[in-house]
């Protein structure tokens, strides 16, 4: 099998977590998407350390699990709190930016 | 060196499976649905990189990311369960085509980009791995990446801190007594006495079932709040409402309307809550169909 | 001795540095400075002669060089001076007549609180005038030349006051700005043509030229001339300069800076006489002007502006004789010496009479004043005769001498421009006779003064009581002395010149000379100019003298009236130039606003309408900014594999 | 290291905006006189320049040169030529006279103070002691980056001066007055970013094709590239050089400003006050002129001749239309202006032309037209400021209210008609030359403008100075002792440069050949061959 099948699935997962960043409107799932994206770049990393022979693929995808986490952590606290001000997990009603 | 054929079959398995997780993901209506396939799918990754000799990856995304990320999510859904589920009906005009372009667009490079790009065989990970998957990865974060790793570990204290500074809510006022909240409630004049209990003059006496009021239609205010909200309310009065017809019908054909009149008015004094008996009796499905309104609001 | 030269230059140049600058507490002794050193550069100029005399023929021309003016690569113009006959003659009638009149200026601008200021102007218009005539190179020329015109700007406006003043200095010198265009760009044109424009090599190579280039130099050259000397296209100014106080009359628009077009034509000689056509375009504006003049001058009451219309035909045949070539230099430079004694005195004349007349101009109000201003009377008159070319005075010998030439002409056009140079001389006896009729003879027609407020010309300083009739008197002794002087150079001047045609061996040496061969004998041209004066007189006499003059105009023929208002070429000139160039400018105006800045601020709204509708994009939605942000890399990846791929 | 004159020339008037803003509230004369005394030492200094500076001699001098951002070979490289020295030192005369006419034009401000450091005083002649040391600066460089960098800041201080410090004496209200400032100085400093803008495309395009061309290492130095071409190492492609030429042309014609990017000007002059309007057109909008030379004509030879006949046409429609406006204008300023926009294209057209002639009397032009400019304006300015308007209609009779005025308001625009004898007739006659012994037709019809000029300005001056002494002008007073102060000396300046301009000659001649030869032009030889010997023969003699 070519290894590059590895890729395109990564290519495909992140593709469509992205999709889902765009069209869902729940800030969880939005971020869960997230997530989705960040694994997916992660399965890429593992799999071209594995195509090169070395490590430092999978040092990188450790490293952004981490950063996933530290993310995760954050980001679901904003939600709580947001959540407790406006009742609300939806990112459309988080609009202020416009003015 | 070339992958095993069982490697393959493995492959395209767990592939179409992480795939259809990933949509679920984005397609599931409820939060918890969309956690549950993400979970999947993360599971068929960490899979993924066992068979890729990321042994220790392997197990840390079970470990971290299935275990406790994705844990971490549904104590969120729950927490914020109220809205949890939303419509998919899309309120930003032209964002869903616009998305829909531009992901398209996103994923056909993407695979474009690795479909000239020759990849033929792994290199495999033999001799990296040789002194063990781990201890491989130790020497590397230890010595070229010590640096990054610290920073990281700066990065995971920081989000920590900051978490709990994000969730934390400082107590400003002194917390109202017993007292104080129950004449509020009287001032407000809601809900005085306390909520109805579920079950009440029904077959079943289950938490998600609402007790029936005098005339036979459900009281919401009998089942919880959070299974409301997710419109996770079973409706069993339906028959209770047949019977109640036959009931006033029979008192009709013995008496005049007065009868039923008062019968109604008492009914409307007990239950609180003031319906034209012959409407009720008209149109008993609409009744019914509240609960679900409520749901879908 | 040739630094004189500069000094000659320099002395009236200091007069007026130190007359302008000097300040109110020169007024006391500012007007004798200006005579003072006017008449320095007068005696410098006759020393220069003298010694000029002393030399033989050959080695004449003086030359002195200053200082390097412009030095840019190949162009190089220096102040440098150059001396010879033809200067010299210009220098003793610039600085003689030009003396002359600043004595009499002491006494004509006697009350007026700004002498001082005037004095100063004359001394700069002699210092440019000297510049004119002593630069050895064209560019140094062009300075005197706009030297002069800044001066008769200055002066013919002396009186600002007036809006009337105002308007025609400003016309004068807008009016030579066409002509110095032509002189500049015949400048530029010899700079390209012979890589310098200093008289002598230009002069040592001007055969070696093409004849269209010279040709264009001639008519370019003919342009200016025309601006300066007033000829037709461009007199219009001259009539409206008579605004000016009237010594300025006499001295510049009579005298000297008119005549300066002559003296460019004759300067270069040597480019016309290569270049035919040019040189007949010369005679052809003479004659034209020759005549425009005489007719104007003929239909003008206004006294000034009769003289001044005589000038312009004078300077008429001066230019149609320089134009002759050869045949007709020297002789235009005679008449144009002779005609600068004989105007310059009738203008005093003209002057004193007005003096005494509260500066009534019109001859219609004036009459009898012989026996009021005897001196005047004596004096105008001999300048009456000299002008009309009565033989034996000045006029007879150098305005005979041109009409013979310009019948030497050969050919048709030989005996056309005979023609109407005989012609010109009846006219000139007929206007001259009417002027001289109406002012001394007749009976008095005074009137009494007018109104202050609507006073002409009302000088500062004569108190003129409105409502008492003049009382004519002979004017001071500072005023009449120069007009006796000019009177007796007007009376003999000309006879002087031609014992044994001295002027013309005089003169040959710069502007060569050949007599033409004539048709007709010298006895029949004088013969002929004879009769047609005695018409010309007698025709005057008997419509001015004999019949009583009528106080306010006759309406007059259609040419009379039309003569009236300078043959409508005013009015012609105001409906195409200067209407024209109003509404030119207004919609000019308009364009800049709305167009050129119009499409500039067109663009700006554009963009600032396109931004505010740029800004809707910003809709404050975090998944639309996702969705730019994909698109971008999107964008980026596509980036990217094409470079890869290229 | 020798002494940094050109550093220090540059650097006194800088320290001295510094030191002048700085000076407390309520202390303004004391400002003033410690501006003025600054801009005095700048004038020393540039005198220096002008001394140390010998003619022919090596074709920058007085150089300096230090690295400054190395990675990208930006330089900080100062070094004049003839035709820069000539006109930091004409900076460096003006600026005082600017001073001394606007020594009050900021009292009005210190008026109502809204805060207790208010100081707009200190402010204004802080200010223009900046714009002269950045002007300066922007002359003296020969590093392309530097140059850039001055060339833009100069419209900051400008912009305050002509927004903040504008003219009070227009027509309208004072509220209508300040619409209209602000409306000036925003649209003066659009105009001349974009320019400049476009301008930094343009520098950045040069610095990629040096890179590209002198391996790796690209380079803004002047010197450096144009003995890089001349070694034939750095060879610009001619779509490359057209390029980038044009950037660098646009924002100098904006700044000259060269019809028909010339809007900006009338605003700006007309709104800002007489000093400020000088200092605009006679100082700052040189620097456009001056880089046209300068960069243009050395950097892009082959592109500068390419686009010679375009630029002489806009520029010859520039005078014609400049004067053609000029006499149509109602407002004495605006007058003024559009007279300035005819002889900038007199000086563009002399540049392009290319031929000694023109150059040498365009660079020449630049100091003249600084000087006549000055003196006319300023003149006007002080009419202004008396009257309180800029209406030519509300003027007449001046003359005999306040002849010295007059007088001096008449020279100045004889000057400005380009009289023989004062210095603008020298320049413009040799920029008409030169321009006509290559281009006639274009020669003529420039030409044309020495009757509209002359029509312009006797206009003028006959309607505000003439005639009986109009209601309002009875109470006009003569020109103060200040004043005369600021007047004389540019008055005899004028005369002495338009009778024996030599001296300023002798230091643009070798600048000017030195830019021909960099565009490979001769002066077209004159038809008769054989006269130019005798030419020489004659003037030597």
């Amino acid at each position: 099998m070519n290894p590059i099948n590895y890729l395109y699935l990564s290519a495909l997962l992140f593709t469509i977590g992205g999709a889902g960043v765009l069209f869902r409107r729940n800030a969880i799932i939005v971020f869960m998407c997230v997530e989705l994206m960040l694994n997916a770049c992660n399965l890429a990393f593992v799999t071209f350390a594995r195509l090169h022979g070395n490590l430092d693929g999978q040092i990188f995808a450790f490293f952004t699990m981490v950063v996933a986490a530290a993310e995760v952590v954050v980001g679901l606290a904003i939600i709580v709190t947001f959540f407790r001000s406006r009742h609300s997990a939806s990112v459309d009603d988080a609009s202020l930016m416009k003015l | 060196m070339t992958t095993s054929t069982g490697e393959a079959v493995e492959f395209w398995l767990l592939a179409t499976v992480a795939v259809l997780g990933a949509l679920g993901t984005v397609a599931m209506r409820k939060a918890v649905h969309s956690a549950l396939s993400l979970a999947g799918t993360m599971i068929v990754l960490a899979v993924f990189y066992l068979a890729n000799g990321a042994y220790f990856l392997g197990v840390v995304q079970i470990v971290v990311y299935t275990g406790a990320i994705m844990m971490l999510f549904l104590f969120v859904v729950m927490v914020v369960g109220i809205t949890a589920a939303d419509s998919l009906r899309e309120t930003i005009r032209g964002q869903r085509w616009l998305a829909a372009l531009v992901g398209l667009g996103f994923g056909v490079l993407l695979i474009a980009g690795l479909g000239n790009a020759s990849v033929h065989a792994f290199t495999g990970l033999g001799q990296a791995n040789s002194g063990g998957n781990v201890e491989g990865l130790a020497k590397l974060i230890f010595t070229t990446y010590v640096w990054a790793f610290e920073i990281t570990g700066a990065l995971l204290i920081t989000a920590a801190v900051g978490a709990m500074v994000l969730t934390h809510r400082e107590r400003t006022e002194r917390a109202a007594t017993q007292r104080e909240l129950a004449e509020r409630r009287v001032r407000e004049g809601a809900q005085v006495p306390p909520l109805p209990a579920p079950g009440v003059y029904a077959r079943h006496n289950a938490v998600d079932i609402p007790g029936l009021l005098p005339d036979g239609t459900p009281a919401e205010l009998s089942v919880n709040k959070t299974l409301r909200s997710r419109g996770q309310i079973r409706d069993v009065s339906g028959e209770a409402l047949e019977d109640l017809k036959a009931l006033e019908q029979r008192a009709e054909d013995h008496a005049e309307g007065k009868g039923t009149e008062g019968a109604a008015n008492s009914g409307a004094g007990s239950g609180g809550r003031g319906a034209p008996s012959g409407g009720t009796g008209a149109e008993p499905p609409n009744n019914s169909a509240t609960p679900a309104n409520g749901a879908a609001r | 001795m040739d630094h004189l030269i500069g000094a000659l230059v320099g002395a009236p140049l200091l007069g007026a540095g130190v007359l302008l600058a000097g300040g109110r507490r020169l007024d006391r002794a500012g007007h004798w400075i200006g005579c003072l050193l006017a008449a320095v550069s007068f005696a410098l100029g006759a020393a220069l002669f003298a010694d000029m005399l002393g030399k033989p023929t050959g080695q004449r021309t003086l030359t002195s060089h200053l200082f390097s003016w412009v030095p840019v690569g190949g162009f190089r113009a220096d102040v440098a001076f150059q001396l010879d006959q033809l200067s010299m003659t210009f220098v003793l009638l610039i600085t003689g007549v030009g003396t002359l009149i600043h004595i009499y200026s002491v006494g004509y601008m006697a009350h007026d609180e700004n002498r001082r200021r005037f004095f100063g102007y004359l001394n700069l218009f002699l210092a440019a005038m000297l510049l004119l005539v002593l630069a050895n190179n064209y560019l140094l020329l062009y300075a005197g030349w706009e030297g002069v015109g800044l001066a008769s700007y200055l002066l013919i406006g002396f009186w600002q006051h007036k809006p009337s003043a105002a308007t025609a200095a400003k016309k004068a010198f807008i009016v030579n700005r066409v002509g110095d265009m032509g002189l500049s760009i015949a400048i530029m044109v010899l700079f390209t043509t012979f890589g310098t424009f200093s008289f002598a090599p230009v002069f040592a190579h001007a055969t070696s030229a093409s004849q269209a280039k010279l040709t264009v130099v001639g008519l370019l050259l003919l342009l200016g001339a025309c601006g300066k000397s007033a000829q037709v296209p461009l007199q219009s100014w001259l009539g409206d300069a008579m605004e000016g106080p009237t010594p300025v009359s006499a001295l510049i628009h009579a005298a000297t800076m008119v005549t300066a077009g002559v003296y460019l034509v004759t300067r270069s000689g040597v480019i016309f006489n290569a270049a035919p056509t040019a040189q007949l375009a010369v005679c052809v504006v003479g004659a034209v002007t020759l005549m425009f003049g005489a007719i104007v001058g003929c239909a003008k009451d206004d006294i000034k502006k009769a003289l001044a219309g005589s000038t312009m035909s004078q300077i008429g045949y001066m230019m149609l004789a320089a134009g002759l070539g050869p045949i007709g230099y020297v002789f235009a430079i005679m008449h144009l010496v002779t005609h600068g004694f004989f105007k310059a005195g009738l203008f005093l004349g003209a002057g004193s009479v007005m003096h005494g007349m509260n500066d009534e101009v019109d001859m219609r109000k004036y009459g009898g004043l012989r026996g009021y201003m005897p001196i005047t009377y004596v004096t105008f008159g001999l300048g009456y005769l000299a002008i009309i070319g009565f033989p034996g005075l000045s006029g007879f010998w150098s305005k005979d001498k041109i009409i013979e030439a310009a019948f030497a002409k050969g050919g048709t056009e030989g005996w056309i421009l005979g023609g109407v140079a005989l012609l010109g001389a009846g006219i000139t006896a007929y206007y001259m006779t009417r002027v001289m009729v109406m002012t001394f003879f007749g009976e008095r027609r005074w009137q009494p003064a007018p109104e202050p407020d609507t006073a002409p010309s009302v000088e500062p300083g004569i108190e003129v009581h409105p409502g008492d009739l003049p009382h004519p008197h002979e004017s001071p002794k500072v005023m009449t002395i120069p007009m006796i002087v000019l009177a007796v150079g007007s009376v003999f001047a000309g006879g002087l010149f031609s014992i044994n045609s001295a002027f013309v061996k005089w003169l040959q040496p710069v502007t060569g000379h050949s007599e033409g061969h004539s048709p007709v004998t010298t006895g029949e041209v004088t013969a002929a100019t004879l009769v047609v004066l005695a018409v010309g007189v007698a025709l005057a006499w008997a419509q001015y003298g004999r019949a009583p003059v009528p106080v306010t105009a006759p309406r007059g023929s259609l040419l009379t009236r039309a003569a009236r208002r300078d043959l409508l070429q005013d009015d012609f000139n105001h409906v195409v130039l200067v209407r024209g160039g109003e509404h030119l400018t207004r919609s000019l105006v308009y364009l800049d606003h709305s167009l050129v800045d119009g499409a500039v601020n067109g663009t700006a709204a554009s963009v600032g309408g396109l931004s505010a509708r740029l800004r809707q994009v910003q809709n404050g939605y975090v998944r639309s900014y996702a969705v730019s942000m994909l698109g971008g890399t999107a964008v980026l990846v596509a980036a990217t594999l094409l470079m890869r791929a290229v | 290291m020798a002494f940094p004159l050109l550093t220090v020339t540059a650097a006194v008037p800088a320290v001295g905006a510094i030191a002048t803003a700085a000076v407390p509230a309520g202390r303004r004369t004391a400002a003033k006189w410690l501006a003025l005394g600054f801009s005095l030492a700048t004038l020393v200094f540039a005198g220096l320049d002008a001394a140390r500076f010998t003619p022919g001699g090596a074709r920058y001098q007085l150089t300096e040169s230090h690295a400054w951002i190395a990675d990208f070979g930006v330089r900080y490289q100062l070094g004049v030529d003839g035709i820069a020295v000539v006109l930091v030192l004409l900076a460096a005369v003006l600026v005082p006279f600017v001073m001394l006419a606007g020594w009050h034009d900021a009292d009005v401000l210190d008026g109502h103070a809204p805060s207790r450091n208010w100081r707009p005083t200190q402010g204004f002649f802080a200010l223009i002691l900046l714009v002269e040391a950045m002007v300066v600066i922007s002359f003296e460089a020969t590093d392309v980056f530097l140059f850039y960098i001055f060339f833009e800041a100069m419209l900051v201080p400008m912009y305050f001066l002509i927004g903040g410090f504008g003219d009070r004496a227009g027509p309208k209200g004072e509220g209508e007055q300040a619409k209209q400032r602000s409306y000036a100085a925003v649209k003066f400093l659009l105009y001349n970013l974009a320019g400049g803008l476009i301008m930094l495309a343009a520098v950045i395009g040069l610095y990629a094709v040096t890179a590209h061309q002198l391996g790796g290492h690209g380079t803004f130095s002047l010197p450096q590239i144009l003995q890089a071409r001349a070694s034939g190492q750095l060879r610009l492609s001619s779509t490359a050089e057209r390029w980038i030429f044009l950037g660098f042309f646009f924002a100098f014609a904006v700044k000259a400003p060269l019809w028909p990017l010339h809007t900006w000007l009338p605003n700006a002059m007309g709104e800002a006050t007489a000093p400020v309007a000088v200092l605009l057109t006679a100082v700052v909008d040189k620097v456009g002129t001056f880089a046209m030379l300068r960069y243009c004509l050395q950097l892009f030879p082959e592109a500068s001749k390419w686009a010679a006949p375009v630029i002489l046409v806009l520029s010859v429609i520039g005078i014609i239309y400049g004067a053609l406006l000029a006499v149509g204008q109602r407002d004495i300023k605006r007058l003024i202006a559009y007279a300035s926009i005819s002889h900038f294209g007199f000086i563009i057209l002399g540049i392009f032309a290319m031929t000694s002639q023109g150059q040498g009397g365009a660079a020449l032009y630049m100091v003249n037209h600084g000087v006549s400019t000055a003196a006319w304006l300023l003149v006007a300015g002080f009419l202004i400021t008396r009257r309180g308007s800029r209406l030519i209609a509300d003027f007449g009779g001046v003359q005999k209210v306040a002849p010295l005025l007059a007088g001096t308001f008449l020279v100045g625009g004889l000057a400005t008609l380009s009289l023989p004898g004062l210095a603008p007739f020298v320049s413009e006659f040799l920029v008409l030359v030169g321009t006509f012994s290559r281009y006639p037709a274009a020669g003529v019809i420039a030409t044309l403008a020495i009757v509209l000029a002359a029509l312009y300005v006797l206009v003028l001056y006959q309607r505000t100075m003439t005639g009986p002494v109009k209601a309002g002008n009875e109470g006009i007073r003569d020109l103060r002792a200040r004043e005369l102060v600021v007047v004389a000396p540019l008055i005899a300046l004028l005369i002495f440069l338009g009778v024996y301009p030599k001296p300023v000659t002798d230091m643009i001649n070798p600048a000017v050949k030195d830019t021909l030869s960099d565009v490979h032009r001769t002066d077209p030889a004159p038809q008769t061959n054989a006269s130019l010997t005798a030419a020489a023969k004659e003037s030597a003699k």
